[in-house]
């Protein structure tokens, strides 16, 4: 079986889908990979490195003719064009945004692949892209954040005069906003946060954070770990909350997403401006319409005072980590469903079933299939 | 026996009591099990008291009897207690 | 008696106290054993220079006796049946002063002299001490051989009627006192203390008998000591309340650490074991351990390897581990971190916390990399970890974590695990490894627990 | 006595010679202060903040009527053509690198006073601006290098693999050295350092630092805390040292200065071409001609595979930090050399005699004469 | 003597015994001290039931002189000189038994059945313990009252000239059994015992003149045991050889406290204060303290400061101190740290090690804040801080320092500072606060001592 | 004395020496002071037999005279040992 890697085409996307030790390894399992010439430029990978890793590297219409093909962003109607019939890709898809993708897919019977639906079981935590690279993102935010912050995080008393250390709010205690806390808390700030779900309190102490808990905080669903539908009394309570706090931040990193909607705005225009001049957010939600009233994706503005960094693929700007990481995991994903011998799929399979989004020309998705219906 | 020996005999028996508070006091745990069968091994001292019964000429007295099974009672104490508590003591080094 | 003997006696009473003390000591309990052995020897010596050789034959043939019966019984008890041991042993102690005691109130109540107060005295509470001493310990054997149940034994009235042989007992002794020679009365006060023996224990439950037997044998001191007095003995004074008196400490020590009070055991019916089994899932029958015992654990391990978890996290545990890991290198031990990749809550949870802790990197060993050590390894220790250690990942496919990799902890000679409770983890499942042979609890919050963990061994070097 | 404070001119630069602060502060002892209007701007200081502390604010010909302005960059040509005659000016001004500024001043007899000379004395510790701009410079280094890389700092052990931690080179442990290694370390790299003082060793290493010991590390003269001058073959064996680690460095941070002289090369062109693409190196020498010999001044350059940062002006990044600690640093030295009726100088005094450039006409810091004589 | 003395007897000594016990704990000394006064009374009232009561206005008179001869000068005597007092006491107890001895000497000499071999060798210890412990006494108290130079003075053929005394005694001894008539050979006895005395203590010098004084207790109250085997007086003889063991073991104890062994001491001339005073500079002489005794002082303390300097870098003593402030927050005291602005070698050097020590912001007070707060300061910890603490900078024009606001750490009641030796900071100068009287030095590197503080403070509580 | 009234005494040397071992480790060092204070005062002990030694009827006895002597310099011993422990105890307890 021969797995092609294309470069990615999405502006700044510096990330690749393989990294040379995983083509060692799926070589080593006697699978043939053909990676496109330059793939790997933006994460520093060498078309050398790839073929030191065993890799074929070649232009990209070779690399079409593979019998399933990786990325990391969605394949965009072009590139389904010169795919070959009934071949298969992987990728992020968030296919219940794009069924124009899903028809072109179906048109020529590919089975498709999402990276974004690796159900959150323990046995597909190897193949997990979100988390990867949340993880990663919620890092870089805070050096985003920390560096477009016109003073220091910690505290600092020096001969002369004393720097106060900043002050870093966080919303969403996922897996973003955990690394957020830990790698500001690292830098010297003082942390605080606010997540829907109850049970992250604990986690957020347990990184030296202070959990902000919104006083009857009834009215939260959770389910499988998200957050899934947040009462509106929760939210008029949060924004109290929030509109006390905000005055002081000097970095406000929001993470908050809903699976499948639009993310809540949490900060809006009038936070925004209460807020001290100079002082920073990053909302890590733009991509998903943002938590901020104000924010605009990738771009960094400033509005009222206040510098706002809508940058949607934060992972990008760690390329190495998040490449190396990614391909991890779609390797693994690639491994439980197919051997050398070409794709193996048990559709009864819980994770199987996850991520299948088309397969024969038929959308059998079950999720994206509520979502488009509705 | 006359007071003033009775006295000195508490003498004896306040120090001796006293000191075996003070010395045991901050025993690891895992020391309890060999601790108390050692000890126990020592209440075997008993045995002098079985000898000195047992000492008596002629074959049919009630008590000779007695002290005769009390020596055979306070010997396996003394015996299997210390023999017992090696046993035990030797394992621990090992550990 | 001869000075010599005398002098003998001065040496074993001091023998004595110095095994006493060395018992005391992990270093030199052996040492001390040995000690307290010779002094017995001394002490049996001496006495039998002094006494009238013509009685020898018997007296060689009950020391065979009894020496082989003991010797025998010593050799060849499995070790886990040491208590039953002890308590046996100690049972024939008891019964040996209870037997001189009447062997001297039948000599000296034939003799002209006849009995004095102190001599009178004496005998009675050697009866009463050694009596309770030897049915209370045949009781306890019995019990823990399992031929009686364990299960502590209540009915109604006990205590009023203990109290009331108690009564009826003090009133022979006054009678005996009265009369000396009417042998009724001493039959009576034996009768009482061999049934108040047992009915002092029966109450007890099974995991209390550690610490009756311990008081047991304060007693069998204590009886011996009173021997000592009927025969007014240095040796047996000394030897009887050394032992009488460190025995009652280390009952109540030994109830310290089960966090009971002796009062609480010795009115009985409270001896259940502690086990947390969930009211779903098997029954996991567990093992605690104690925080001096997990410190002798470390103590004596070669090598180490943590696991840490998401409880280490929410109790901050990361320093005081530090602290440990210092401990244990100071004693060349080798010691490391296993660090399991989705221990924690987030990628990368254990080691934002470790490295806030100092620990250095190259401490920190990943999954695969240490997973075939575990069975190397002398002592593992888990500090707030659950899921990541869960054999069911290995084993059980219908368990939510199966095929999640795990760290084989359970591979190791000596498991500790320290959590607060039999909670579980982020998962919701049984842990069994809780269960294993190999795998000791050491309850309570990581950071509390291993902070006192610390102390015991910074107390020991 | 009037204080005035001109809005700094130089290009990028966001600090500001007072903070509302420390205007507070000189009101009270009676000083009477004049801010050029939009001076604060860049450090988030409006003007209403100076007028709540009393000062006065002005148009920039108002300030040049003070009676002492100050800066926190040199005053140029056209500046000290607005100046009064026989008024005084602090600032920084490293004034053996520009005669013709001295002979401006002291063609107007304007007694001026430099920022950069303040001996570093105990007693002058409040008024160090070097140590204090220093110090914030250490620290946005990490960040701004941080931000480059492809990477992230911390060792993370994740489901996905593990990453391995980013390795940072320090050369120099001076003030800002010392702040590089103490943010590195935070931020979860490793850090070596190495410099040419012994003393240093120490030091580092209770930051948690690696310490890289030029072996025979004699030939080096110290004066004064400073390093003056190394001998070729200390600089050979050390150049032989950063060979060896520079290949495994992810960000390197050079911060090597010698006083009143170029700054040395410490990383060659070879050096560059031997490290790992998509590495990262900051000069903070750069101002004085630079540690690293391909770095640019004000600019970011990639140069074989790695990312060059030469900004000069590193403390203006952290603005609001760094205007209020320049503003204790000025104003202590100002409440040092003036009482409320005016300038008051001792010129026997030692920090008098340390600062002070010209005076009634004529240039008399012997340090800088000694340069210029040269 | 009656049984009702004896029991008196009997009861006092258990007093001692409780009374020594309590002595060293904290809590309980002042209690142990009046139960052990009580055992005293006890004993004299009980030694006075069974006297003949017509000496009675003599003894009256001799324990009414000794009575406030003792109280006066225990009232009056600054507390600064108890040192000497307790010599003075120790001295003339030690007179007292040797007093004691003689006078029974010449009492048996006299009676008929005369001086048995017990009596003669009990004698002949107490005269010779008796009269070392007198002698001896008065140097020391000679020499720490400043009578006599504190200097060990010391000469050649001093170990031969005791050893011959020694040998001369023992003969005179052995002459004195043959011929027990004979007052010239006790005579010899006692002048060799008094010189020896004498010879024995002039040698030590003055710092460790504490050690030599408990060892003199201790010999005192082995002279008080002898006069029990003189006398057949059990209350004698467990009082005494209680003091004799516990003095042993006391001045072992302050031996290894001042990193000296006994025989070190007792050879004489190494008692040179510690100190470390410069060649320049002038002489601060300074106060060390243990690690036990700074544990005690942090236990009593209701506020704590401590003051981090470049020291606590070095020694990455940061987690340590977290830890100390955990033990005394647990004990409720107010601990607070207090940052210089340029403690360290870089701007925020401290704020950096403890953040990393997870010590929370509010904790940190700089120095305008904090500094009129040590007035009320019970204790200020100066962790390898030097120059942010010294006074010169406020008072000495000529020091580099000098303008340089500092913390005012010497304004508290009482200062301890941690740092390895004598060693200057980073301006090069002295400083003067070490050799304040309200200043202690704990020397050792920082993280190591503070985590044996850290351990006493864990065993205390 | 006959000898086995020594042993007697001999043994109650050897219980309380120990004691006085056993009762005397880790006594914290500021403890050093007032515990040698205190046990000074309890070696006068010896006033019991200073007392004795006086108890002769006559004046004239070189024994009474130093009985005397001792019995006024174990007073001292005693009265000033307690007074000055207690003193120095009382300022601990204020610290
Ligand atoms: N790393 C990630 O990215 C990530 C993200 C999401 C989920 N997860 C999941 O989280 C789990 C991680 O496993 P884990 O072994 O680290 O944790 P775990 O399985 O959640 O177990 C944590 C254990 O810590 C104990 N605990 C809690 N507080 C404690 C305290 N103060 N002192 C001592 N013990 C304490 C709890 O038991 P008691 O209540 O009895 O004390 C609990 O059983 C995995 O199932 C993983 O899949 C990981
Ligand atoms: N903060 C800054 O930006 C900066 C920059 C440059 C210079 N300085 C200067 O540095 C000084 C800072 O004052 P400071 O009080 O913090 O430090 P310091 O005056 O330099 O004193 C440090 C003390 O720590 C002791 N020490 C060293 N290692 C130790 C260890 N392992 N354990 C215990 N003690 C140890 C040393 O004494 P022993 O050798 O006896 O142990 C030394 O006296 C000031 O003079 C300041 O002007 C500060
Ligand atoms: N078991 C596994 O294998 C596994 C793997 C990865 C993640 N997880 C869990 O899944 C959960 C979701 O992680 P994620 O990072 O993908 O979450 P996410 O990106 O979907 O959301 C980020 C966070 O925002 C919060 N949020 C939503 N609406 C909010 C609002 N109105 N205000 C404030 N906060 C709001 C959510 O609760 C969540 O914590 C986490 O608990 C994570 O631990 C589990
Ligand atoms: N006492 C005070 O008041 C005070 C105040 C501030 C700074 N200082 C001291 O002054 C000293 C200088 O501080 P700075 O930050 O201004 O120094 P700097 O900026 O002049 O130099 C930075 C560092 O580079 C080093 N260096 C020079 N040439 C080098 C080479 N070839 N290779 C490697 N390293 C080289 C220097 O030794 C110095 O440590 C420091 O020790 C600091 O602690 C003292």
């Amino acid at each position: 079986m021969q797995i092609g890697v294309l470069k990615e085409t999405k502006e700044n996307e510096r990330r690749v889908a393989l990294s040379p030790d995983v083509v060692k390894l799926l070589r080593k399992k006697e699978f043939e990979v053909i990676i496109e010439s330059g793939a790997g430029e933006g994460s520093y990978f060498s078309d050398e490195d790839f073929k030191a890793a065993g890799a074929e590297v070649g232009p990209a219409s070779a690399v079409y003719q593979a019998d399933v093909l990786l990325k990391v962003n969605l394949f965009s109607l072009d590139e389904i064009a010169r795919m070959k019939e009934k071949s298969a890709c992987i990728s992020y898809m968030y296919a219940y945004q794009f069924p124009q993708i899903i028809e072109a897919l179906n048109a020529k019977s590919i089975t498709s692949f999402s990276m974004d639906a690796v159900p959150r079981i323990s046995r597909a935590q190897k193949m997990d892209a979100l988390s990867s690279q949340a993880n990663l993102a919620g890092y870089k935010a805070v050096l985003l954040g920390a560096n477009h912050l016109g003073k220091i995080f910690p505290l600092m008393m020096t001969a002369s005069g004393t720097i106060t250390p900043a002050k870093v709010l966080i919303f969403g205690a996922g897996v973003a906003g955990l690394q957020a806390i830990a790698t500001a808390k690292r830098l010297g700030a003082i942390v605080e946060c606010t997540d829907v779900r109850p049970e992250t309190k604990e986690q957020v102490e347990s990184l030296g954070g202070r959990f902000l808990t919104v006083e009857g905080a009834e009215g939260v669903k959770v389910e499988g770990g998200y957050a899934k539908e947040v009462s509106a009394e929760y939210l008029e309570k949060q924004q109290q909350l929030i509109r006390d706090k905000i005055k002081d931040a000097d970095l406000v990193i929001t993470t908050a997403l809903v699976m499948g909607k639009k993310s809540p705005i949490l900060v809006t225009e009038d936070m925004v401006k209460s807020m001290k001049t100079g002082s920073v957010i990053v909302d890590m939600a733009v991509e998903s319409g943002g938590n901020c009233a104000l924010s605009e994706k990738n771009a960094t503005v400033v509005k009222h005072g206040v510098t706002i960094i809508g940058e949607a693929n934060l992972p990008s700007l760690l390329p190495v980590n998040a490449s190396n990481l990614y391909a991890v995991n779609i390797s693994t994903l690639l491994l439980h469903l197919a051997s050398k011998n070409g794709l193996n799929l048990d559709l009864e399979e819980e994770i199987t079933k996850g991520v299948l989004i088309t397969h024969q020309g038929e959308l059998v998705h079950s999720f994206t299939k509520s979502i488009l219906n509705q | 026996m006359d007071a003033s020996a009775l006295i000195i005999l508490i003498y004896v028996l306040v120090l001796a009591s006293y000191l075996g508070f003070e010395l045991i006091t901050k025993v690891p745990p895992t020391l309890h099990t060999p601790l108390m069968s050692g000890s126990n091994a020592i209440s075997g001292i008993t045995i002098v008291g079985a000898l000195i019964a047992t000492n008596e000429l002629g074959y049919s007295t009630l008590s000779k009897w007695l002290g005769m099974l009390a020596l055979v009672l306070a010997t396996i104490n003394v015996v299997g207690g210390y023999a017992v508590t090696d046993r035990m003591l030797k394992m621990f080094k090992k550990k | 008696m001869s000075n010599l003997v005398q002098i003998a006696y001065l040496i074993s009473s001091i023998l004595f106290i110095l095994g006493i003390k060395f018992l005391g000591k992990t270093k030199d309990a052996r040492k001390g054993n040995v000690l307290s052995a010779v002094g017995m020897l001394l002490a049996i010596v001496a006495t039998l220079v002094n006494l009238n050789l013509a009685t020898f034959p018997e007296m060689l043939a009950c020391v065979l006796l009894g020496g082989v019966i003991g010797l025998y019984y010593a050799r060849k008890v499995e070790m886990t049946k040491i208590p039953e041991m002890v308590a046996l042993f100690n049972g024939f102690g008891g019964l040996a002063s209870f037997a001189v005691a009447l062997s001297d109130f039948f000599l000296k109540s034939q003799l002209i002299e006849g009995l004095d107060t102190v001599n009178l005295i004496s005998i009675i509470l050697s009866i009463l001490i050694g009596g309770v001493t030897f049915t209370g310990s045949m009781v306890a054997f019995l019990k823990l051989d399992g031929k009686v149940s364990g299960q502590p034994i209540t009915f109604k009235g006990q205590h009023l009627i203990n109290l009331m042989l108690l009564i009826v007992f003090v009133v022979a002794a006054v009678l005996v006192f009265l009369n000396p020679g009417n042998p009724l009365f001493i039959a009576v006060l034996v009768v009482i203390a061999l049934v108040l023996g047992i009915l002092t224990v029966i109450p007890i439950g099974g995991a209390d008998m550690p610490v009756v037997i311990s008081l047991l044998n304060s007693y069998s001191g204590m009886a011996a000591c009173a021997t000592g007095f009927i025969l007014n003995n240095n040796v047996l004074i000394v030897a009887g309340s050394l032992v009488g008196a460190s025995g009652i400490i280390l009952t109540q020590i030994m109830c310290k650490a089960m966090n009971r009070s002796l009062v609480n055991v010795l009115l009985g019916g409270f001896g259940q074991t502690v086990s947390g089994p969930a009211a779903d899932g098997p029954q996991i029958v567990i093992k605690e351990v104690g925080v001096e015992e997990a410190a002798l654990l470390f103590d004596s391990a070669s090598s180490v390897i943590v696991v840490p978890g998401y409880g280490m996290a929410v109790a901050q545990a990361q320093h005081v581990i530090r602290e440990l890991m210092e401990q244990c290198e100071k004693r060349n031990i080798d010691f490391r971190f296993a660090i399991h990749p989705v221990a924690g809550r987030m990628p990368g949870h254990m080691n934002v916390l470790l490295a806030e802790a100092n620990i250095s990197y190259d401490k920190l060993i990943e999954m695969e990399a240490i997973n075939d050590d575990f069975s190397n390894t002398d002592l593992v220790f888990v500090v707030g970890a659950n899921d990541v250690v869960n054999p069911a990942a290995r084993t059980n496919p219908a368990s939510p974590i199966f095929g999640m990799p795990i760290l084989n902890a359970d591979k190791a000679r000596t498991v500790i695990v320290s959590k607060r409770s039999m909670g579980k983890g982020y998962a919701g499942i049984e842990n069994e490894l809780f269960g294993y042979p190999n795998c000791l609890m050491l309850f309570g919050d990581a950071k509390q627990t291993i902070t006192k963990v610390v102390g015991e061994m910074k107390e020991m070097s």
